[in-house]
């Protein structure tokens, strides 16, 4: 019978090499609240597991002027201690934990979330309105990848044979800059996201949006950047007819399916609902930045 | 004289009526007056059917007392029934 | 099949055991050592019966290998006793009838007793939120998170 | 928020036992982990099984070749059709529902035919968890699929794929000549239906559905079974009922039943769903195959697919009243899917539907339909919660058309004391009025509410039964007793058994030691269902103690040397019945036990009872909601439970019955369903996708218990399990409309359902 290996290197190095050098299917271990399900439903059934908590640099969180970085394996439960990263980026830490259950914020991370492809990672959407871009590390060596282009299909990433994500990398965002990030599911907690909306903007001093990004999830085969979102906003005071616009953004950009989760009709429209809440969170955020 | 109520289900034994008087002192003696008034049914009460005895339910209980002012009355099984196929 | 050796520490004890590779947390406390508190009632981390804490954190037991238990500290419901002594958690949950059948139980004072530990003080709602990962089909959790409110006053003095 | 307790008043006010709070005997075993629940259970050289279940809905099975899975080393017997006796059709009680062995052998291992996905083909029993895998992989099943139905009201549709060629309509004259899935149909009438809707100043009439839902329970089915070369059998398993177990492996597998003993495990849940088989006889098997003890328990994947929901339902419901409130006629339809094998819960749903009013004229028609799904197992007053859902949602309805408030409405028409059901009897005394009325003046019922939120009411009601029960008492050298019994413990039944135990003998209930004891130990016990433990298994457990204060009556004559007539039992404590008896000091239960073996030898007595006038539950929820208007998310904020007990045994669990009740038919109402794929595949076998309620779902549920005392029972004790359940759906779709004006008809009402019926008016399962 097959027999299914497990290792913990210690560095970035080692992984990579494990993950390019194994014979049959290879698997990166993260927080494993999803690839233990698989595993345990017999979806996947690789030869090799390579566990990368034992990795520093996977685990920790750094900040320094500029930017923020956070390590791939990094637990919500960890994160939602971060200081810095809450105050940066508020609603990037609140999507990470509303993953799941408790339990699984011991456990889960930004990485795993990611890399996990599910076009409904509650994560995604508002890593991709902060802006977010992802350290790769690969037998080519290191690379650069905006979160919105990681994830090509349900379950398919822009990755090559040995790529790991290493961290994520976020800008220290401006004065009078804010996000936030919501779902909707059925009950309150504990399922996956039916929408998800992250939406990150700044205002000018006169409170005049300069920046905005509107990331949405579980709305078509991939997480979205909504272009058309932002543009819904840039250059308004954020009132109800941007408000409005960015809803119908939102709403037009989905190109969802009909599942156990959701209809299509049901996604369409509250994917514009849920933009719009989100836009309001996080311009009273912006607005207490001041 | 007992009176007895049977379920519309079993009112093909009894020519329609569902509404009938018997003389017997506990449940048993009911359901073996009705069998020989009205062949086939006993059988139909006996394993079909609960009893009411005055408005209390009663179950697999052939000699709950009857008295002759009760009403008794038959009604599917809640629970713990065997039924025919 | 190999086996892979594994040194940790459960309930303050030392232990040492062999697993396979695929064989989880839960698994291995519950076919290896023998410490069936610890209950599997999804193995997909939805239902929080395996709850218990790695280095102090909560997990779900379902949702780690046993080899991922190497070097760490591993808390189980059996370990929440002071020998013949009840965790206050316990014993509140016994005073209010917060069980019924009581197989989501040790799940639920794992779960609780870490709350407590975080947040001497929850509102009922974080109580709530923070145990939304425990399912409990027999209680409705009133008298689940009563017992939680009832017991966090009483450690904070009240 | 506080859990109120209103006395009403019980003629019982010199009970000193029953009705306090004590901790329940098999407390600190559940809160310290050191309990054994199903899989919890080991023997030595045991062996894992496993199942091998169907992918397909509806499948003719051709052949199964088993013999690369037999070659594999470490497989030690594997079990199909071809290993399982063939079992002729016979009907036997399973709970409150009725199941056929023959259906049953056909469930637990599939014939022919594959009905359902998730159905049993195989199984195996192998060294190791990981073989028994790989050994189901190399099972080769050839199956000839073929088109399957899951909708009742498709299913009873002529051009329907048909089940069973063998089936036909039972209760209908002339008899059909062709076969259908309706298996059977239920009539009930009374009075004169036309007159009673020509009376009526409002009629309403509406149709209603419901999903299937599950029991939920956390703990999955597990077993471990031994047989050994002479034929003896043990088992382990999680069950409502050791003795059903017992009696359906001994069916099944052509077993003597004294050669099969049973051991209950603590049962993690059950709400109905384990009172019948699914493992147990395939496991047995399997350890008479290969000789050695086999260990199955389910994935919860497997739950989900393979172990009993129970129905969903079709219904029309029509109603009519006077303007001055009175009922004056009522008419159902109801069709409830069975699954693969007849026997859904239709004739309780037929019987319940009208059954918290006084309607002088009515008419129920229902149909038992199989469909391509597990067969129905008991959920929890099974078959009430569907029929009473629509009926209440009418009653409501009626009530506003008519501008009367919901509870006066219910409250004008309620079944009292004398009130004739529509099934023939009529009630003795019952506590719908008092339940009622209770709602009605809660502060919760007249509490203000807020934009957007909503308030409704609903009643229910559920028969609960008695049964055969048995119970012994011993008592122990040093005064104190144990109190065998036969009714697995499933949400704190030993503590209400202990109570009425240690109230009979006068002593307390920590000197009372309950335990649930094997097949071999007690005799025949009918199963933990119906409500009935604490009615039924506590009338056997008062019967022995009275047998036992009678032999404590008779030592201390015999140690005092006067006549047994003249010695009273009080509090515990044997006394001379008056001045001419004696002067003796009074003598404990503990005195007289130590010097049992001098009198005449040990004290135990057993009662054996078929316990009957269990007395009817009602109940009534009030619920108030908000409603997200661009989501459809509804959040209950508020709920009040008020139910009938008879006698509160255990107050506190007595309100956990009550709460646990409510959140489940919170569940059904909201967010709970089973989801098919176009192939009959179940979508979501989990509870991730299975929504069943968490803690953060709910508000506090207060409960209120109302006492009307049940005159057939020594302490008034009425069942209380199951009624709470009845309530809730509708209270819940009660509340929307309250707050929406949307009258939500089909369950469950889910964001998406009542988003679009918002959005488009009341379409779209909304009215």
């Amino acid at each position: 019978m097959t027999s299914l290996r497990y290792e913990a290197p210690e560095t970035v190095e080692d992984a990579v090499r494990l993950l390019a050098d194994a014979d049959g299917e290879a698997r990166a271990l993260a927080g494993g609240t999803d690839l233990l399900v698989q595993l345990r439903t017999d979806l996947v059934r690789p030869g090799l597991i390579v566990d990368l908590k034992r990795i520093p640099r996977l685990m920790e969180v750094s900040a320094n002027g500029a930017e923020i970085r956070v390590g791939a394996a990094v637990s919500g439960a960890v994160l939602g201690k971060s200081e810095a990263v809450k105050a940066a980026w508020p609603g990037v830490v609140e999507a990470l934990e509303l993953i799941g259950s408790t339990q699984i914020q011991g456990r889960a991370s930004l990485g795993g979330n990611l890399c996990n492809g599910s076009p409904a990672a509650d994560s995604v959407p508002a890593l991709i309105a902060a802006g977010a871009v992802c350290e790769v590390a690969g037998p080519g060596g290191t690379r650069e990848v905006p979160v919105e282009d990681v994830i090509t299909a349900p379950g398919r990433l822009a990755l090559g044979p040995g790529e790991i994500v290493v961290s994520f990398v976020m800008p220290k965002p401006p004065a009078r800059s804010g996000d936030a990030y919501l779902r909707f599911i059925p009950r309150t907690e504990m399922d996956i996201a039916v929408v998800g909306a992250g939406v990150a903007l700044t205002l000018g001093e006169d409170g005049v949006c300069t920046h905005a990004r509107l990331g949405l999830g579980a709305v078509a085969p991939t997480p979205l950047l909504v272009e058309d979102g932002a543009k819904a906003l840039i250059g308004t005071k954020v009132d109800d007819e941007a408000l409005a616009a960015l809803a119908a953004a939102a709403s037009a950009a989905c190109n969802p399916i009909d599942d156990k989760r959701g209809t299509v009709e049901y996604r369409v429209k509250v994917a514009g609902v849920l933009a719009r809440r989100a836009a309001l969170i996080a311009l009273e955020r912006a607005r207490s930045n001041g | 004289m007992a009176r007895v109520v049977l379920p519309s289900s079993l009112a093909r034994y009894t020519g329609g009526a569902t509404e009938l008087e018997v003389e017997a002192a506990d449940i048993r003696g009911v359901i073996r007056a009705l069998e020989a008034r009205y062949a086939g049914i006993g059988r139909e009460l006996e394993e079909g059917m609960a009893v009411a005895v005055d408005g209390h339910i009663h179950q697999d209980d052939l000699f709950a007392a009857v008295a002759p002012e009760s009403e008794v009355c038959f009604l599917p099984r809640i629970g713990g029934g065997k039924q025919k196929l | 099949m190999a086996k892979y050796h594994v040194t940790a520490s459960v309930n303050g004890e030392p232990v040492e055991f062999l697993c396979a590779a695929e064989q989880t947390l839960l698994d291995v406390l519950r076919d290896e050592l023998e410490l069936t508190g610890t209950k599997e009632g999804c193995a997909t981390g939805d239902c929080g019966a395996c709850s218990v804490t790695v280095d102090g954190t909560l997990v779900c037991a379902c949702l780690m290998l046993g080899t991922e238990a190497e070097g760490r500290e591993i808390g189980t419901i059996e370990g929440m006793a002071d020998g013949d002594t009840l965790h206050p958690l316990q014993r509140q949950f016994l005073e209010d009838a917060a069980l019924q059948c009581g197989v989501c139980t040790p799940g639920f004072l794992v779960a609780a007793k870490a709350l407590l530990e975080e947040n001497p003080e929850p509102t009922e709602t974080e109580a709530r939120y923070w145990l939304a990962g425990n399912l409990c089909r027999c209680t409705g959790y009133d008298k689940i998170i009563r017992a939680v409110m009832t017991t966090a006053a009483e450690l904070r003095g009240e | 928020m506080a859990t109120a307790t209103k006395e009403t008043g019980n003629g019982n006010g010199a009970l000193k036992y029953v009705g306090t709070r004590p901790w329940r005997p098999d407390g600190v075993d559940k809160v310290t982990g050191r309990a054994k629940f199903g899989a919890d259970i080991s023997l030595p050289g045991m062996l894992v099984g496993r199942v091998l279940r169907s992918p397909h809905a509806h499948a003719r099975i051709r052949s199964i070749d088993t013999s690369a899975a037999r070659a594999l080393p470490g497989v030690k017997a594997i079990v199909t059709r071809d290993e399982m006796p063939e079992v002729p059709s016979q009907w036997v009680p399973a709970g409150e529902v009725q199941v056929n062995y023959r259906d049953m052998s056909q469930n637990v291992m599939a014939r022919e035919k594959a009905l359902y996905d998730g159905h049993a083909v195989a199984a195996v029993a192998a060294t190791s968890a990981a073989i028994a895998r790989q050994a189901l992989d190399l099972i080769e099943v050839d199956y000839e699929v073929l088109p399957h139905v899951i909708d009742v009201r498709e299913a009873m549709q002529a051009d329907a794929p048909l089940l069973h060629d063998d089936m036909f309509t039972q209760g209908v004259e002339p008899a059909p000549e062709t076969p259908s899935n309706v298996f059977k149909k239920v009539y009930f009438s009374t009075g004169d239906l036309e007159k009673g809707f020509a009376e009526a100043d409002v009629i309403v009439e509406r149709t209603f559905t419901t999903k299937p839902v599950h029991q939920g329970y956390i703990e999955p089915h597990a077993v471990v079974a031994s047989a050994g070369e002479d034929g003896q059998c043990e088992v382990w398993c999680c069950t409502q009922g050791q003795f059903t177990v017992r009696a359906y492996c001994a069916n099944l597998l052509g077993i003597d039943i004294g050669k099969i003993n049973v051991t209950p495990s603590e049962i993690g849940g059950g709400f109905g769903g384990k009172t019948v088989v699914y493992l147990e006889p395939v496991a047995l098997r399997l350890s008479q195959l290969a000789g050695r003890p086999v260990k199955i328990v389910m994935s919860r994947e497997e739950v989900f697919r393979a172990s009993g929901p129970t129905s969903g339902g079709a219904m029309t419901i029509k109603m009519g009243a006077t303007r001055d409130g009175r009922m004056t006629a009522a008419k159902a339809w109801l069709a409830y899917q069975a699954g693969a094998f007849p026997g859904s819960p239709i004739q309780p749903g037929c019987m319940c539907v009208f059954a918290p009013y006084d309607i002088e004229n009515a008419e129920v028609e229902g149909y038992d339909v199989v469909v391509n799904r597990p067969k129905v197992a008991a959920y929890r007053a099974p078959g009430a919660p569907i029929s009473e859902f629509a009926a209440e949602g009418v009653v409501d309805e009626l009530a506003k058309k008519l501008g009367i408030d919901p509870a006066a409405f219910r409250l004008m028409n309620a079944a009292k004391e004398g009130t004739r059901a529509l099934y023939g009897p009529k009630f003795g005394p019952v506590g719908c009025v008092e339940t009622l009325e209770a709602a009605r003046s809660s502060e919760h019922y007249r509490t203000p509410l807020g934009p957007n939120q909503g308030r409704g009411i609903a009643t229910g009601f559920w028969f609960n039964i008695g049964g055969e029960s048995c119970a012994t008492i011993n008592v122990n050298e040093d005064g104190t007793a144990t109190v065998i019994e036969g009714n697995p413990d499933i949400g704190g039944s030993r503590a209400s058994i202990q109570l009425q135990a240690a109230e009979a003998l006068g002593i307390p209930p920590e000197r009372v030691r309950p335990l649930v004891a094997d097949t071999s130990s007690i005799g025949y016990t009918f199963l933990t269902g119906g409500s009935r433990v604490t009615f039924a298994t506590g009338m056997a457990a008062i019967e022995a103690a009275g047998k036992v204060v009678q032999q404590l009556r008779e030592r201390a004559a015999k140690i005092w040397d006067i006549p047994v007539d003249a010695v009273e039992w009080e509090d515990g404590y044997a006394r001379p019945s008056g001045s001419n008896a004696g002067d003796f000091e009074p003598m404990s239960l503990a005195e007289i036990a130590a010097q049992a073996g001098k009198t005449g030898g040990p004290i135990a007595a057993t009662a054996s009872i078929n316990a009957q006038g269990a007395g009817p539950g009602f109940g009534t929820h009030v619920c108030d909601v908000e409603v997200d208007r661009e989501t459809g998310r509804v959040t209950i904020l508020r709920y009040t439970a008020v139910q009938d007990a008879g006698k509160a045994v255990h107050p506190s669990y007595v309100e956990g019955q009550i709460q646990g009740g409510a959140a489940q038919g919170i569940g059904w109402a909201l967010n709970e369903e089973y989801i098919y794929d176009e192939d009959g595949r179940l979508e979501n076998p989990g509870f991730l996708d299975y929504r069943m309620p968490v803690a953060s779902d709910l508000p506090m549920i207060d409960a209120v218990i109302v006492e009307v005392p049940n005159p057939n029972h020594p302490y008034g004790v009425r069942g209380v399990g199951e009624t709470p359940i009845v309530p809730p759906m509708a209270a819940v779709a009660n509340a929307i409309e309250n707050a929406t004006g949307i009258r939500m008809t089909d369950l469950p009402m889910s964001p998406p359902r009542l988003l679009a019926a918002m959005d488009n008016g009341g379409a779209n399962g909304g009215a």
